[in-house]
């Protein structure tokens, strides 16, 4: 039969040799542009099994360096001005033809002259060619973007991209990639990859075919990785012991490690009487942190924060300041009161009142429809209380909450900030002066708190320019000082990059035991599990 | 007199159940003679159409036949009681023996199907072993035979006019060659000068084929001019029967006369209209005894408490006629 | 989104035979009493009423704060939670009654709306006719042609912290059309009414024979769009909470409805946490409907579902009432009421 | 001919004055689709891609709202409806092209069964009045006012599982690509059973309804009557006689639920993860995404005319009246 | 009391002339019209012309369609008019809306056919006598003596039992008199009263048209008797003219034209009505009538005489020549729009 189905069905009675992978993302359209966020290549995260990066970067782990993967060795100047890319000469395109340092360059020029698709605003400077090296330059230092450069850029062919009119409005029909598996179906429903015959620089994955399917929401992809529909995803769910383990609890498994990103309560620091650090420490030393972890974040899905300067645990640890290492956060309502207390406030009862006499009260806002900021902020209401702050829970929809946060028309907040390689962009989001803009004006980047602090942001771009390890460092302990005790935003939990999955057909997915990637479906290290899978019953 | 070919014993009818029951034809004895045209007036209410549906047990619910019996003498073969047919046996019987013209041919006829489907209809429920062919042959008969051209067969009722459309019922109430036609005031809705072409179709009609009619009207004057023989409705019972010049001339119960007194002629002296005072009955909460005597112009002691029977009155032309009233009592009931 | 299933306003469309305001009107006083008789409004009228009992008491009898945390986390019902608790502890018995208001408020707020639109449009449209009509009709037309949910999710959406007043506006302004469509039709039917045309040759002004003659023969017309548009409003709101789009503050079904969904509690097997306002919701839709059948039937007694429609014959038989077969009780030739004949003849002139 | 023309005036005024809205009423929501996909991705999308979104999407250049307009019927009249921005750039009418089947198959069947099926049952309710067709109706309301979402979410919980026969999500099996064969023909019929269902069950009971009423209007018409009169076997008088005229005012409330098939079922498709056209506007109107909203606007509200178009032709046939002059 | 009790009296003071009156009803245009200039109308009343004096009664028979409550609509101002002119007391009247609809409605009022569609079924008599008597301000000081006052003129007595009463709880004759209660409510100086006992029982017409002619005589009203049934109108009409399709063919004092009616069309009218002592049987169909008893289209009406297609005396001039009012001769006031009576052209 020359039904696309046909061996669908003639592997019925054979062991499984493929994966199921799911994302909660509503349909999808065709459209397999790596380069567009809004492609379905995107959404489910198959353009990375299709098109590969330079290097791998693992997040769980991200001062450890990255492995080398299209790219032979990557060579950074000093300054983080340049880079020499040094590609591997064994990798060939899908099509047959040979990966080249061309290549590497094209796609980097392709980025540089499409802003469109230079979604990390990289800015690149000169790119050129010798032999198999290609030597990039930037206008700025980018030792923080590094990962975002070599680990997350997807490398195209030259040879087929260079005959796409508008490669921005394309949508890729015809994906020809250096990754291991090549496109065999699209529905909108869901997509097919199969693996590659030949030519793909390592050995071949185990498993032969990828199939990835888009649910409507949560609910849907939950209950599919309940039944075991979905083999593999990356989705909040609510008290997943009960929804997803139970159902098998022998192979039902849910990795959630944190990464440098986090989850904050941001307060608007213009607003009297939050321009008071005192007034924000004392809040920080009230938040239940084990509390919004268990019950808002299901016990896994934002990791706990502990340390007191707002990193995580794990990806965090090689950060810390050495004054904060074994500093943690702990509930301290009698620690707050006599803070507040010697700063000139005021518990009558139940009520909080500022040195000029008024009661303390605040509006937590976000919208209705993120349950887990949601349930944050009731517990969150719940422990101001304690010291008498009075917090109402505001539900704007969407769009007015964002532009509302945006010009500073919030009192406090859950948000979520950048992450990266370093805690750069976890400080930055919160508190860089270059971010700040008046009240009223939309801050589109960051800094929603309105944080004015020169040291900050001087220590910010220190960091981010600095040439050796040790300026490095001494930025960002200067950083963190800030940070801890000025409390600009009340870090929470930190982001995950974790996964729910499941061992039932496959084996050799990444654990606390051996964290050698991050755990989503959608990012560029998943190539990198699947290459590790095994079949379970082998 | 010519032998009967429907007689009505006794007949009931209500609307409802239980207490709440209107009793809209009371113990109506009445026999259709074969070949003649019997009219039933009465006015409005009185329970003409009832017992028009009644004795072919039309009625939609609430009405209920509560007792009596309509015996059917065909033209062939033995007598039976039309209430007592099975739902097959009655279907059989209606419109082959038995077929009914209503006031409004607009509602008589299906406004989505064309008029030769619903004359063809009937053949083929009744004479299932027709052909095609001759169903419409036949339908095209009827058709010329009420004065409508055959190229009109395929049209839908509403494309033809109000006489057309009642000329279209009385084909169809013919084709089966009944006994007996029932007509529910099947002209009113018309001009007179349509009216007087129809019932002169009509009439013409029932002296070739030899039927018998039924003919409900509360004009008067019409139903003197059209039938043998009158029988007059009030408040649910026959109040006077007789023939049609006998009544005409002489009405023996006050409301007939009343009634005949109530209509200007148009030729002639201008005579004296009296009217009927008073209004109709409410069938509901009847007056004991005979149900006119509130209205009665001559009502007196025993017309308030005792009903009064229907029968040969003791006037001295009394023979072929029978009333309801104390004033002549019958000497001989009906029934 | 469902139609609201009033026959009513099914009949409209097709011209013609429509449930005119009964030929034997409305036996005003008697049948008011009479439409409270129907069982089946008046089971509906008996359960709306309960809801609207709880609309005003339940936030006082309701026995938690529903937005109250207890440790109680997921539990099944139980004596001190009776519809069980929701994943912050909260007690999803108070969230019901608490939300009771909300629905009820929007839904009647929303209804009432719909309805003063539709009544001002549509019997505007029938009794003015030309051009009024026309281009009114045109306006009913199109707001009918663009779908509802997606234009009130929209609207919502622009109206930032929408409130239980907000939704109720937008579902109103977005509902009325249907019911405008029927009330153009049977004003049209009404107009033609000689004692429209009566009234104004007695020289009644316009607005007069519009309020005082027109209005008061299409109350039944009206009060069954009303109803149809309560439940269609109730449903809307139910609707738009579920998918997020919800009030400031405060519950409604809805909005337990989409806690629900969203922490998947069917997943974790808390049935407790969706059946309770899944019923809430048809029962008042059953209520509501309940009533327009009531009110259907009044218009058009034939509607109603035949009484006692066995009947015992007196032969012992039983038999059904239908159209075509008068069913038959009594076979005999005897008489019902027996005249007398009077032996001696009174004879005596009247006056 | 003349009752036809009329129609076709008011068919091009209608879509005219609705595709206006359509076009308008996206543009007033607050927020643009940048924003709105920067938290849809909740974190995962870094802030620095915004700008580079906005150059994508054609955001960063400003044309006034008549240029636009002008600029949108000239598009319609080429039968393109821009770029998708959530899926961009997949052009609009891909997008709703591949949902569109899955609506009109699994709404566009159901609700011809729901409506078949109702009027049969309505035709029986209202010619045997009294009997046992009577209790079908409370329990028929019962389940009409039940929103279709929590029936489908009830029905989900209760009867797909794991070892379930019904699927609870998606419009086929994953791994299948739609085709006409004998793999993907069965398993699209068994995802589609369950939302199905639901349907049928809310929907079915307006018209058991409207048509049970309409049956015992006509029944009590003259004609009816007369063809009890006429001898007719009672088959022929409830069909040919009742239920046909009885049918005629139920065509247009069928048009018009034909209408409200693609708008009208946006949560059983949500709930069952559908891949339809309801399902796309719910993720459309999340993400602002206007030429994708208008787009499917444009869809239903060509739906919709057209039903009623369909509606009117058909009664046209069923209708002899309506046919006075050629 | 001025009135004349005897219909052959002097005609009284004229209250309501209509002169010419036209009332052609526009009807929708088709497709191919767009392209012709010509508007189809139905040419409902044509030319009519009619006068009402108080104390009389003037009867309007025609068949079903030919116009007659056009006529009355018109003459009530319901309708605008196409052509000619009302004049009532001799000034030419146009009243659309608002005040002067008002007044004209205080000295014109009309009755309609049907007594159970003419009331509102919602409201009680008293709420629709109210209105009647305060529209017009004729309620003076006490209200509820007026009210009883109008009952009892139009002798629903005891005026208590009637007044909290709906219209459903009276029967068709009582109703009627209620709509001409309300109707003398206003005052009025002419009264038109279309086919108003038409949908009554015979039983209780009589009733009705004594109480019309009574009022005629106590109050000296002007009344217009629209029928169908030319019987009544000899009986209770001074003056009787007769409409076809449209256009008055016949006119003249009712017993005249009852008794020796001269255009075709009357006589076929009056052969039609039922005679009760004609005997059984003795119905020839009319071979009077040369079509079908069919009324013409009225939106291409028949040229000339509207009525030659069907008239068994038609000659060829009758289908090109509009035949004007001629005198009949045989009595004061009686003349025919027919050819036949035409003694010049005859020649
Ligand atoms: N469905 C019904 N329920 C209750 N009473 C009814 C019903 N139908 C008719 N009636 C009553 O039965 C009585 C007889 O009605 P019927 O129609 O037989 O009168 P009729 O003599 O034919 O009058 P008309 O001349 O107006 O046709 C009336 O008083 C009427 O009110
Ligand atoms: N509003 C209208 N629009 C169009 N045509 C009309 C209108 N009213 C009446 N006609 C037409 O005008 C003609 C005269 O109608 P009218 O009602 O005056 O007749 P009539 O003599 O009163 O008839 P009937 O005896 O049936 O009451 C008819 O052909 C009718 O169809
Ligand atoms: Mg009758
Ligand atoms: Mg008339």
């Amino acid at each position: 039969s020359d039904s696309p189905n046909a061996n669908n069905n003639a592997n019925a009675g054979k062991s499984v040799d493929y994966l199921r992978i799911g994302m909660p993302n509503g349909t999808q359209t065709e459209n397999h542009n790596p380069f567009a966020g809004t492609s379905s290549a995107n959404a489910l995260g198959y353009k990375w099994m299709i098109y590969e990066p330079l290097t791998q970067w693992n997040p769980v782990k991200p001062a450890d360096p990255a492995k080398p993967w299209l790219a032979k060795e990557v060579k950074w100047a000093a300054d983080y001005k340049s880079a020499d890319i040094t590609v591997r000469d064994n990798a060939t395109w899908s099509d047959g033809q040979k990966l080249t340092a061309d290549d590497v360059a094209y796609t980097f020029t392709l980025l540089k002259s499409k802003p469109a698709l230079n979604a990390n605003a990289i800015p690149f400077g000169d790119i050129t060619v010798n032999g198999s090296v290609v030597h990039v330059t930037f206008t700025t230092p980018q030792f923080v973007n590094q990962n975002k450069i070599m680990a997350s850029t997807p490398i195209v062919p030259k040879h087929v991209w260079e005959k796409i009119a508008d490669p921005t409005t394309d949508i890729n029909k015809n994906p020809i990639g250096s990754g291991p598996y090549t496109l065999k179906s699209f529905t909108q429903a869901g997509v097919v990859l199969s693996v590659r015959t030949e030519g793909y620089w390592q050995d071949l994955p185990k498993v032969k075919e990828l199939r990835y399917t888009s649910y409507a929401d949560n609910s849907a992809q939950t209950t599919a990785l309940a039944n075991g529909e979905s083999e593999w995803s990356f989705v909040f769910i609510p008290n997943y012991q009960a929804t997803f383990i139970s159902k098998d609890p022998a192979n039902h498994k849910v990795w959630a490690p944190g990464v440098l990103g986090i989850h904050a309560l941001y307060i608007n620091t213009t607003v009297k009487p939050f321009d008071d650090p005192k007034l924000r420490q004392a809040m920080n030393m009230v938040v239940n942190r084990a509390d919004i972890f268990n019950q808002a974040e299901a016990g896994y899905f934002h990791p706990q924060i502990n340390s007191v300067t707002g990193l995580p645990d794990g990806a965090g640890d090689a950060f810390i300041a050495p004054e904060y290492k074994d500093k943690k956060f702990t509930v301290d309502v009698a620690g707050a009161k006599a803070l507040l207390q010697s700063a000139g406030y005021k518990l009558n009862g139940t009520t909080l009142t500022d040195p000029s006499g008024k009661p303390v009260k605040i509006k937590l806002s976000d919208p209705a429809p993120w349950s887990d900021y949601q349930t944050t902020l009731e517990i969150l209401k719940t422990n101001f209380a304690e010291i008498g702050i009075q917090a109402t829970v505001e539900k704007p929809n969407q769009d007015v909450w964002d532009a509302s946060v945006q010009k500073g028309d919030f009192e406090a907040s859950m948000r979520w900030t950048n992450g990266g390689a370093t805690p750069y962009d976890i400080y930055q989001t919160i508190m860089d002066g270059d971010l700040l803009k008046p009240l009223g004006t939309a801050a589109q980047q960051g800094n929603f708190g309105r944080f004015k602090s020169p040291e900050a942001t001087a220590a910010l771009k220190a960091y981010a320019n600095a040439t050796s390890d040790d300026a490095r460092t001494t930025a960002m302990n200067q950083i963190q000082k800030i940070f801890v005790e000025q409390a600009p935003a009340l870090p929470v939990g930190s982001d995950n990059v974790g996964g729910d999955y499941s061992t039932k057909n496959w084996t050799g997915w990444p654990s606390d035991a051996d964290p050698y990637a991050g755990m989503q479906p959608t990012q560029p290290y998943a190539l990198d599990i699947v290459l590790h899978l095994k079949p379970a019953n082998s | 007199m010519a032998e009967p070919v429907l007689e009505i014993r006794n007949l009931n009818v209500d609307y409802g159940l239980g207490d709440r029951a209107v009793h809209a034809v009371r113990d109506v004895n009445l026999t259709l003679h074969r070949g003649e045209v019997l009219g039933l007036a009465g006015e409005s209410g009185s329970g003409k159409s009832t017992l028009a549906y009644g004795l072919t047990r039309l009625l939609a619910p609430p009405g209920v036949i509560t007792g009596g019996q309509v015996i059917y003498h065909p033209a062939q073969g033995s007598s039976y009681d039309v209430l007592a047919l099975s739902d097959n046996g009655l279907r059989e019987w209606r419109w082959a023996e038995t077929a009914i013209v209503f006031q409004g041919a607009m509602n008589s006829l299906n406004p989505v199907h064309k008029i030769s489907t619903q004359l063809m209809d009937v053949l083929k429920a009744h004479e299932p072993n027709m052909s095609a062919h001759s169903r419409a042959a036949r339908a095209r008969e009827m058709l010329k035979l009420v004065g409508i051209s055959a190229d009109r067969m395929d049209a839908y009722p509403h494309q033809l006019s109000g006489g057309m459309r009642q000329r279209v019922m009385i084909g169809m109430a013919l084709i089966l060659q009944p006994q007996v036609v029932i007509m529910d005031e099947p002209t009113t809705a018309l001009d007179v000068v349509m009216q007087r072409q129809i019932l002169g179709q009509l009439i013409e009609l029932r002296e070739r084929l030899g039927f018998s009619v039924i003919f409900i009207t509360h004009d008067l004057s019409l139903l003197v001019e059209f039938s043998n023989r009158i029988a007059i409705m009030y408040g649910g019972r026959i109040v006077e029967e007789a023939p049609a010049n006998t009544i005409y001339r002489d009405a023996l119960h006050p409301y007939s006369k009343g009634l005949l007194s109530s209509f200007p002629a148009l030729r002639g002296p201008r005579r004296e209209l009296t009217g009927i005072p008073g209004s109709p009955p409410d069938l509901a909460g009847m007056p004991a005894g005979c149900s006119f005597h509130p209205r009665c112009p001559k009502a007196f002691e025993p017309c308030g408490s005792a009903i009064p029977v229907l029968g040969r009155p003791d006037t001295p032309d009394g023979a072929g006629r029978s009333v309801a009233c104390w004033l002549h009592p019958a000497e001989q009931p009906v029934g | 989104m469902t139609i609201p299933t009033s026959s009513i306003e099914q009949v409209i469309p097709g011209q013609g035979a429509m449930a005119q305001p009964s030929a034997k009107p409305a036996k005003a006083k008697r049948q008011r009493f009479l439409f409270v008789r129907n069982t089946k409004a008046a089971t509906g009228l008996v359960v709306l009423g309960v809801y609207v009992l709880l609309a005003i008491i339940g936030p006082w009898i309701a026995p938690y704060d529903p937005s109250g945390r207890s440790n109680d986390l997921v539990q099944g019902p139980s004596a001190a939670h009776w519809f069980g608790t929701t994943h912050l502890g909260q007690d999803i018995f108070s969230q019901i009654l608490v939300g009771t208001r909300s629905v009820m408020y929007v839904g009647f707020l929303a209804g009432l709306i719909a309805t003063t639109l539709s009544v001002l449009i549509g019997v505007t449209a029938g009794y003015l006719g030309g051009k009024t009509d026309d281009s009114l009709s045109a306006l009913t037309n199109v707001i009918l042609v663009i779908p509802a949910i997606p234009l009130m999710i929209i609207i919502t959406s622009v109206l930032n912290n929408a409130s239980d007043t907000l939704i109720a506006v937008v579902i109103g302004l977005t509902s009325w059309s249907w019911n405008a469509r029927v009330l153009r039709a049977q004003t049209l039917s009404l107009r033609r009414r000689d004692f429209v045309e009566a009234s104004r040759a007695s020289g009644e002004t316009t607005w007069r024979i519009v309020i005082f003659e027109l209005l008061p023969n299409l109350t039944a017309v009206i009060a069954s769009g009303l109803v149809g548009t309560v439940i269609y409003a109730v449903l809307s709101e139910i609707t738009l909470a579920f998918i997020g789009i919800t009030s400031n503050d405060g519950w409604n079904w809805g909005t337990i409805l989409f806690w629900a969904q969203g922490q998947q509690a069917l997943g974790q097997h808390a049935w407790w946490w969706f059946v309770p306002a899944g019923l809430a919701i048809a029962c008042l839709g059953t209520a509501l409907s309940l009533i327009n059948f009531g009110i259907d039937e009044f218009v058009s007694p034939r509607l109603r579902s035949a009484g006692k429609t066995k009947l015992k014959t007196a032969a012992g038989h039983t038999v059904r009432m239908r159209i075509g077969f008068t069913p038959v009780l009594e076979n005999s030739a005897a008489p019902h009421t027996h005249a007398r004949v009077i032996s001696t003849p009174v004879m005596r002139e009247a006056k | 001919m003349k009752y036809f023309l009329q129609r076709i005036g008011f068919y091009v005024f209608t879509a005219w004055a609705a595709i206006t809205l359509n076009f308008f009423i996206p543009r007033m929501v607050p927020g643009d689709p940048v924003q709105s996909l920067i938290a849809k991705y909740k974190g995962q999308l870094s802030t620095d891609a915004m700008q580079s979104l906005y150059i994508l999407f054609g955001l960063d250049q400003h044309k006034s709202m008549w240029a636009e307009y002008v600029d949108y019927w000239k598009q319609i009249f080429h039968g393109d409806l821009g770029l998708s921005f959530t899926f961009f750039p997949a052009p609009v009418s891909q997008v709703i092209s591949q949902a569109l089947p899955w609506t009109l198959l699994l709404v566009g069947i159901t609700t011809i069964i729901s409506f078949l099926l109702g009027t049969s049952l309505g035709v029986v309710a209202g010619w045997r009045r009294g009997s046992w067709t009577d209790g079908l109706l409370p329990v028929t309301t019962f389940f009409s006012s039940v929103p279709y979402f929590w029936l489908g979410i009830i029905a989900i919980y209760l009867l797909a599982g794991p070892d379930s026969f019904f699927p609870s999500s998606g419009g086929f099996d994953s791994g299948l690509v739609p085709a006409w064969d004998q793999y993907f023909i069965p398993s699209a019929i068994q995802h589609s059973l369950l939302p199905a269902l639901t349907i049928l069950i809310s929907s079915v009971s307006g018209w058991i309804l409207s048509m049970r009423n309409m049956m015992v209007t006509v029944a009590s018409e003259d004609y009816i009557t007369v063809a009890h009169a006429k001898g007719l076997s009672e088959r022929r008088v409830a069909l040919s006689y009742a239920a046909r005229n009885a049918l005629l005012p139920n065509v247009s409330g069928f048009a018009l639920s034909l209408g409200f098939i693609v708008g009208g079922t946006l949560l059983v498709e949500i709930v069952f993860s559908y891949p339809g056209l309801g399902f796309t506007l719910l993720q459309a109107l999340g993400a602002r995404d206007y030429p994708l909203m208008q787009g499917i606007f444009l869809i239903i509200t060509i739906a919709v005319l057209v039903a009623n178009l369909l509606a009117d032709i058909a009664y046209l046939l069923l209708d002899p009246r309506t046919r006075k002059d050629g | 009391m001025t009135s004349t009790q005897d219909a052959k009296a002097p005609a009284g003071e004229v209250v309501l002339e209509a002169i010419g009156l036209t009332k052609h009803f526009p009807v929708r245009r088709r497709l191919r019209d767009l392209f012709s200039k010509e508007h189809d109308a139905v040419h409902a009343v044509d030319d009519v012309h009619l006068t009402l004096r108080r104390g009389q009664v003037v009867a309007l028979v025609g068949e079903s369609g030919s116009g007659k409550s056009t006529v009355a609509r018109l003459l009530a101002q319901l309708y605008p008019r196409t052509g000619g002119d009302i004049q009532l007391h001799g000034r030419s009247t146009t009243v659309k809306g608002g005040r002067n609809f008002r007044g004209y409605a205080a000295r014109v009022q009309m009755i309609f056919q049907d007594p159970f569609a003419s009331l509102n079924p919602v409201h009680t008599i008293r709420y629709h006598l109210t209105r009647a008597l305060k529209i017009h301000h004729n309620a003076g000081d006490d209200l509820d003596a007026a009210l009883a006052a109008l009952l009892t003129r139009v002798s629903l007595t005891p005026p208590e039992r009637y007044l909290d009463k709906f219209p459903h709880e009276l029967s068709g004759g009582q109703r009627q008199r209620v709509a001409i209660a309300r109707a003398l409510g206003a005052d009025p100086e002419a009264l038109l009263a279309d086919e108003p006992v038409s949908m009554l029982d015979v039983s209780i017409r009589l009733g009705v048209l004594n109480l019309l002619r009574d009022l005629k005589e106590r109050l000296n009203l002007a009344i217009l008797y629209i029928t169908h049934d030319i019987a009544s109108a000899r009986y209770f009409a001074d003056e009787t003219l007769v409409m076809y399709a449209g256009r008055m063919v016949e006119g003249g004092d009712s017993e005249t034209v009852t008794q020796t009616p001269a255009h075709p069309y009357t006589r076929l009218l009056i052969d039609s009505a039922p005679d009760p002592d004609r005997l059984t049987g003795d119905i020839d169909p009319l071979e009077e009538d040369r079509g079908n008893g069919e009324p013409p289209s009225l939106i291409r009406p028949p040229s000339g005489c509207r009525f030659h297609p069907r008239c068994p005396a038609a000659m060829p001039r009758c289908s090109t020549d509009l035949p004007v009012r001629l005198e009949i001769g045989d009595a004061p006031g009686h003349w025919a729009a027919c050819w036949l009576y035409d003694k010049a052209g005859a020649q």
